[in-house]
């Protein structure tokens, strides 16, 4: 099945206060084992059965803005 | 047939990009985000003045993509005052901490309330002071235990939670007041469309609007991000009810 | 004879209750003593310090450009820190936390396992205390008796089973610079 | 042609032909005349006059317009300049220039209504708090009160810096014939280039007296001083009357000044040679000439509204070279000629 | 028993020993310890504590307590302190009693909450308006701050004064064992003469600042004037440390003067003989003895962290009798012994 | 059978006897008489301390036969807080303008109100700035003509006549408020029994009170004292509405 | 017909503000023609007929506090 | 020579106003002019003064305590003033007003009906312009020239007939002085 989203975390930026993971409704986002140079552990998105469809609820609820989110949609496309 | 990845959203071009100096978890990001999206949605960057004030988000103007000053405690509003004075045709806005608008400030805040001071304040409410370590704020709650008031808050000593919101509206130049919180992706997208309220009645000059922000503070508080998301819903959302308290664009826009 | 102290790392690590500890031990062992935090926003959720100057004549400036030890808790803080350490001096390192060796070869530096140790013991807290007794070991500034004092002065009111954990925590500490 | 003004009003008169177009301020007497002058005129010149809620109120407005690089002033009186030492410690450090007037009146507290000078230290050393510093101007007759509120705009936007009008209740209610400066055209001003203006495509501007790193903060004061020292080298204005072969030289500005040299003309009968040495600037203080003054008389009096103030800066100009007597009345009285008269008779018969 | 206390909480319990049961206070860095502490101990010990909702606030309160004739005290922080300036200049007009606690940092407006000692023009010219002094204590240990509480308090009453604790974020932030002094019976201490209590049947007391008639103000004011003459007769302090036969003498006060203490030494390595002058009382300041001593030293080099405060009256004193050159760094910046002792070796080489 | 004699109304104990420094007319003096006589009838004139403001009743402390002082202007109600708190168990009240009260001190008396602070004010509301020569307060009406408002007060400019009654009873501190006049002697009557009420309310221990009291400016208005009378209850009392905004003593007293 | 009451106005401390005479339901109170020391018309009862009962109106208005009001009774005495 | 004059009644005699015309038509006159009210809470219905001062040369200080002529307009500001008149000075009194005499015999006085003159001329306003006129001949200080200057300064915008009411009122106050 086709990956309808995904985001991409600034894992420097963030601060691992896990509001992205907490609001997620796909809970597709957890803690990454490593620590970034700030010492916290980033979020980090794992999605192996592309769930995320790009809902932003974790952009909404970072207070950090680490996270851009994407839409993949399938379009026509003249040629 | 071909995939099209569209980015649907992304960092505020009017947030500049630095790091934000908060703690981990504390909705002043949140709060800086959605004014910079609103900031960028009506396209006024480019006329904006920005008035921070002395809290945890006195650097708040190095956050923001634009024009910026930082006030003395708590006269935010007289600062947006001589600047929107001075240039009528800007957008002004202050950012101001509870303690920096309710307490040291308040003579500066009813006045500009009053006035119908065509300006915009973005009032961070979390129930303390931030910045100089956890102190009661006139916003603490009544039994809330804060570093000057380590039995927790009594009424007899130390008075009552102040409503700003409320009080503020009861002044003739009030147009929009606002009480918002940003603990869900729900009412962070009310928290957003408040906000953009309270920016276009100033752009249409129907007078002063406030959009009060019941914000989380884990670092005093003493817990984390998501227990004081908790904490915020339970109590302070109780003692400072959700709601708008005057709207005076009804029918303008 | 003045000696110089700072210990750096999280807020969370809490440095500044065992740079308050180490200086109320040498205060208990008759030494003049001064301890100064940093303090400030830079504190939020960053790194925190503390400094430590215990001497035998009255102290001047509790300020100190280069410290004869450094405790280093975490990697931003042994990044600001370890360059300033006066030649010949010491360094103890959270080797839990940080996963790098020490750069400079002309100081004597020990690494400790802290957060392990602590868990040993059965309480993550105790890490600071684990550090504080490799450093009273490595350095000689401080007794053992003294910062049992110490400890007992602060933790005052609370069970002493918590007393008797730190104290452990202090000796294993003092063990693991041994080895 | 010339007009009989009073001191505020012809201050206020002034500061509009000059340029500026944005007051704020509280009533106090001896100066409430001021913004009352400021509410009448500044709608007919299309400017803005706003009576805020409070000195403090004030003193932040006025940030906050100096922000837009706008000519901008406030006036007040004693106790309302005390409550604006904060805002105007943000001012300097933020480098904003704007004026302001301060109509002295007798202290301390709410003291009463009559002239005063003793504000001095609080003016010329800081009464705020950090190492700053404002330009400070103490004309001594309305024409002269007149003509330097072009100046004290030129020097608060040449230097970023606040300039500070220090007067007192008599030049502020009296009334003298006056010749008003020329009008300036406010359209030939440019906005500066650190005025916070909105963005409009270009890098934001930012304006701020805060840099949580000490040695960030020491770069911007250590700018500050050099522009100090700037001032000082080139702004030092004062007054010099028959100081050479004078029997004895006094020191006295603004309404005191004024007095002396009637003092002067009664002291010539009495056959006694008085000098007048008037500084105009108070910050900076013309401590090199007075220092090479106090070299040929062995009296330098100094005569103040207030209990010795100014002096301290005339015994750091003389530095052990003279005698530096004082005589001062304060609270609101002020000397009269005869009184100083006598003063300078007892030191000079000495 | 000797205690490891932090400079704020040692100033707050040494007060509350001396028999203060009443603080208002505003937070601000870097004192917030002080109002924190008191917050806790306050009501332990029968007292009153209470934050208020600004420092303007703030002395207005403490003018309220002081009019009651009890033992009242605050504490604040750089801008927190010029906000108190009318307050403050009501206070001396009022002849009240109370302790200020001035912990010092860098400046001028928000600047930084890093230690510096740039309000010294603030604490002694007379940072609000009218001709007013309070009493200005400067302890360099935490000892030393806390062993001047008693006297702070008495001096208060004894000459109906404001006395400003003046100290920086060092002596605010760090711990140092200390012996804290005795208990006060505060049931001993009688009601002043003059304090508001409410009537019962006696004759109605009035306090104030403010006189409508310039000639009874006068008369107030040459009574503040006589008291501040009896301070200077009766309460300078000063430390000297081998000030005879030294090359260079050093005036410091506070932290600055910790910091030279240390240099002394070091320089004793290099050879070179360093005295230390170190000024306990900032007002009234001691004139007359560095006077004395500026006769038997070539220079007088006065550090300070601003950018040249005190030194105008160690110049006064000086008289030009010996060099008075500078050293200083501000804005939150401390200067090392290193420098310190850099900046000294040039002068004595020269 | 004999003719007696007996004065039934003449100058109140608790009055210094000084002659009052107001103009001829003016409504401060109403209001001194009424807090006297309030004062006496409690029998608290031993414990009561007064707190004078800066304005025409700056001499107000000499016109009681009470303890007292002058507080810098706007302040009155940190002093009286100070006084209060170091003396708990005495009486005391502020006796303030509307320029004191409503503008340079807005922020001490809403902390004094949400504090709930013990204290008492009396609230002398003349629409103008008397003392300094009647430049425009912020309880000055729209339209009217003032030295700091010579072309008549103008919203957009200077906002709205400010109604601290009603928006200091917003807050819950509040213990007693209401507004008043004195232009005849049936509501001077009605005067005195609300400032009875408010030290009432004080002595019980309740919180804050206050009376707002209406009041005539002769001398500013430009009007004679009878005429001044007439202008205020077709105008003032119009944009003031008179009435109790909040009780607390409900019960109680 | 007897007094059944009078006023005693303080003619020194008079403002001549005529706040009583308005509020003298019996209108028994008018302005002097003469001045007192501080050059103002003071007021002063002119009662011929006794129609003052002592109602105070006069005292409630006074902002200068001038009036004593007296009220005269017929009582029976002990003798 | 440098010539005072003390202005002094109630606030509602318009004495400011008579100081200010003196002032400005001694400016007219091509003299140095200085002119100081009494300002402050004192003015609160009771007596209000200015202060005068007309010299050929610069004027030092425009506080004066012995003026050379007193203009009293009421019974306190003669009480106040007489006494500070200099020997020789003149005192020009409103006798509609002040019903005693003078006590000063070493300084020339002229009583002056002014109410009643003002009255005859149909404007009790006016009073303080008899008083003004009587002043102008009584001193020489001013010329009527410059007088009328002033009041056409003044009342410019005014109706014609104000003005001339008020010339009037000068012209009469001065002929008063004559009997
Ligand atoms: C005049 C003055 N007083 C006190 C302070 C210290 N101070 C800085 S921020 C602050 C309060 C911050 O609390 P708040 O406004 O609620 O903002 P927050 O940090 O909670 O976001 C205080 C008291 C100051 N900088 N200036
Ligand atoms: C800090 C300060 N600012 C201004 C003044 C000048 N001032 C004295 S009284 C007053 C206002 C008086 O008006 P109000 O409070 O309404 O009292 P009123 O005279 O009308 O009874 C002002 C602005 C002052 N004394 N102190
Ligand atoms: S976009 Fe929605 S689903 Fe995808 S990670 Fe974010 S919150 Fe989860
Ligand atoms: S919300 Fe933002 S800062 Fe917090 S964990 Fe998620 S990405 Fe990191
Ligand atoms: S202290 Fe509180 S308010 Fe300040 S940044 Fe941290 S969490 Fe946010
Ligand atoms: S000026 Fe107005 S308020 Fe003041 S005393 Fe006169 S009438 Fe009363
Ligand atoms: S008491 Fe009544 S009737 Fe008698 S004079 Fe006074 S108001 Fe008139
Ligand atoms: S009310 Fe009082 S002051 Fe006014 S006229 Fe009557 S008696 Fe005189
Ligand atoms: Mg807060
Ligand atoms: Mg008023």
């Amino acid at each position: 099945m086709a990956k309808k989203g995904y985001v991409e975390i600034d894992s420097q930026r963030c601060k691992g206060c896990g509001l992205c993971i907490n609001a997620c409704p796909q809970h597709v986002l957890r803690f990454s084992e490593q620590f970034n140079d700030k010492g916290y552990h980033y979020a980090e998105l794992y999605d192996p059965d592309d769930k995320c469809p790009g809902c932003a609820f974790c952009y909404y609820m970072c207070p950090d803005v680490c996270i851009t989110v994407h839409r993949v949609t399938e379009e026509r496309v003249k040629v | 047939m071909a995939n099209v990845d569209k980015i649907v959203a992304q960092m505020p071009k009017s947030l500049s990009g630095k790091e934000f100096s908060y703690c981990p978890g504390c909705h002043h990001g949140i709060v800086h985000r959605l004014i910079a999206e609103v900031i960028d949605e009506l396209g006024i960057a480019g006329k904006t003045l920005m008035v921070a004030p002395v809290g945890c988000s006195v650097f708040a103007y190095e956050f923001f993509d634009l024009d910026g000053t930082v006030a003395a405690h708590g006269r935010a509003p007289a600062v947006a005052t001589g600047m929107k004075r001075a240039l009528p045709d800007r957008i002004v806005f202050t950012y101001q901490g509870d303690g920096d608008l309710a307490s040291i400030g308040a003579a500066e805040i009813v006045h500009a309330a009053n006035r119908g001071e065509n300006i915009t304040t973005i009032f961070i409410n979390n129930a303390v002071y931030g910045m100089t370590g956890g102190q009661m704020a006139p916003t603490t709650l009544i039994g809330q235990k804060t570093t000057t008031s380590p039995y927790g808050r009594n009424a007899k000593d130390n008075g009552y939670p102040i409503k700003m919101s409320e009080m503020l509206s009861t002044l003739d130049g009030s147009a929009y007041i606002e009480r918002v919180m940003v603990t869900t992706p729900q009412n962070v997208l009310k928290a957003k469309s408040a906000i953009k309220k309270a920016f276009e009645v100033q752009i249409k000059g129907l007078g002063f609007s406030m959009i009060e922000v019941l914000s989380t503070c884990p670092t005093n508080w003493g817990m984390t991000p998501i227990e004081s998301m908790k904490w915020l819903e339970e109590n302070m959302a109780k003692a400072f009810p959700l709601g708008v308290f005057v709207d005076k664009s009804k029918g303008v826009i | 004879m003045i000696h110089s102290v700072i210990i750096a790392g999280f807020g969370g690590q809490g440095v500044m209750l065992m740079g308050k500890i180490i200086a109320e031990a040498a205060m208990f062992d008759g030494k003049n003593v001064t301890w100064l935090p940093s303090y400030g926003p830079e504190m939020r959720g960053g790194t925190a310090n503390c400094t430590v100057v215990i001497g035998d004549e009255n102290i001047g400036s509790p300020v100190v450009d280069s410290p004869d030890i450094l405790i280093s808790m975490n990697i931003p803080s042994m990044i600001k820190f370890e360059p300033t350490v006066r030649k010949g001096g010491i360094m103890i390192i959270n080797s839990s936390v940080i996963d790098r060796e020490p750069s400079r070869k002309d100081i004597k530096s020990w690494k400790i396992d802290s957060n392990k140790i602590a868990d040993e013991i059965g309480n993550s807290k105790v890490l600071n205390m684990v550090t504080l007794g490799a450093f009273a070991k490595a350095s000689g500034l401080v007794t053992v008796d003294a910062v049992k004092k110490a400890l007992d002065e602060t933790l005052s009111g609370r069970n002493k089973a918590l007393l008797e954990m730190n104290v452990k925590a202090v000796q294993r500490g003092m063990e693991a610079v041994l080895n | 042609m010339k007009m009989l003004m009073k001191g505020t009003e012809a201050i206020a008169e002034a500061a509009i032909r000059v340029g500026c177009r944005l007051y704020f301020g509280y009533p106090i007497t001896p100066q409430s005349e001021l913004p009352e002058y400021m509410s009448r005129r500044m709608p007919q010149v299309k400017g803005m006059f706003l009576q805020s809620e409070s000195e403090v109120a004030t003193v932040n407005m006025v940030y906050g317009a100096a922000c837009t690089g706008s000519r901008v002033m406030t006036s007040t009186s004693s106790p309302g300049f005390s409550l604006m030492m904060e805002g105007i410690s943000y001012m300097a450090g933020a480098e904003l220039p704007a004026v302001f007037i301060n109509v002295m009146r007798g202290g301390p507290g709410l003291g009463d209504i009559q002239p005063a000078q003793s504000d001095y230290f609080q003016a010329t050393k800081g009464g705020g708090h950090g190492d700053y510093k404002m330009i400070v101007l103490a004309p001594h007759t309305l024409q002269e009160a007149a003509n330097i509120m072009g100046d004290a705009f030129d020097l608060a936007f040449k230097y970023r810096m606040i300039v500070t009008i220090l007067v007192d209740g008599m030049i502020g209610q009296m009334m003298e014939p006056i010749e008003l400066p020329e009008w300036k055209n406010i359209e030939e001003f440019k906005i500066p280039d650190w005025a916070l203006t909105g963005t409009q495509g270009r890098k934001p501007r930012k304006i701020t007296s805060f840099d949580i790193d000490p040695y960030e903060l020491e770069e911007m004061n250590l700018r500050y001083q050099a522009t100090y020292k700037k001032v000082i080298e080139n702004e030092i204005k004062y007054e010099e009357i028959n100081t050479q072969n004078a029997d004895i030289i006094v020191v006295a500005y603004g309404t005191m000044a004024r007095i002396v040299k009637t003092v002067i003309e009664m002291a010539k009968h009495d056959g006694v040679n008085v000098g007048l040495f008037r500084p105009i600037t108070l910050w900076p203080f013309p401590y090199d000439k007075l220092s090479n003054l106090s070299e040929h008389v062995k009296n330098i009096l100094t005569v103040e509204m207030s209990y010795g103030q100014m002096i301290e800066d005339v015994k750091l100009a003389v530095s052990g070279k003279a005698n530096t007597p004082f005589y001062g009345r304060s609270a609101g009285v002020v000397p009269t000629p005869v009184e100083v008269l006598e003063a300078i008779k007892k030191i000079v018969r000495r």
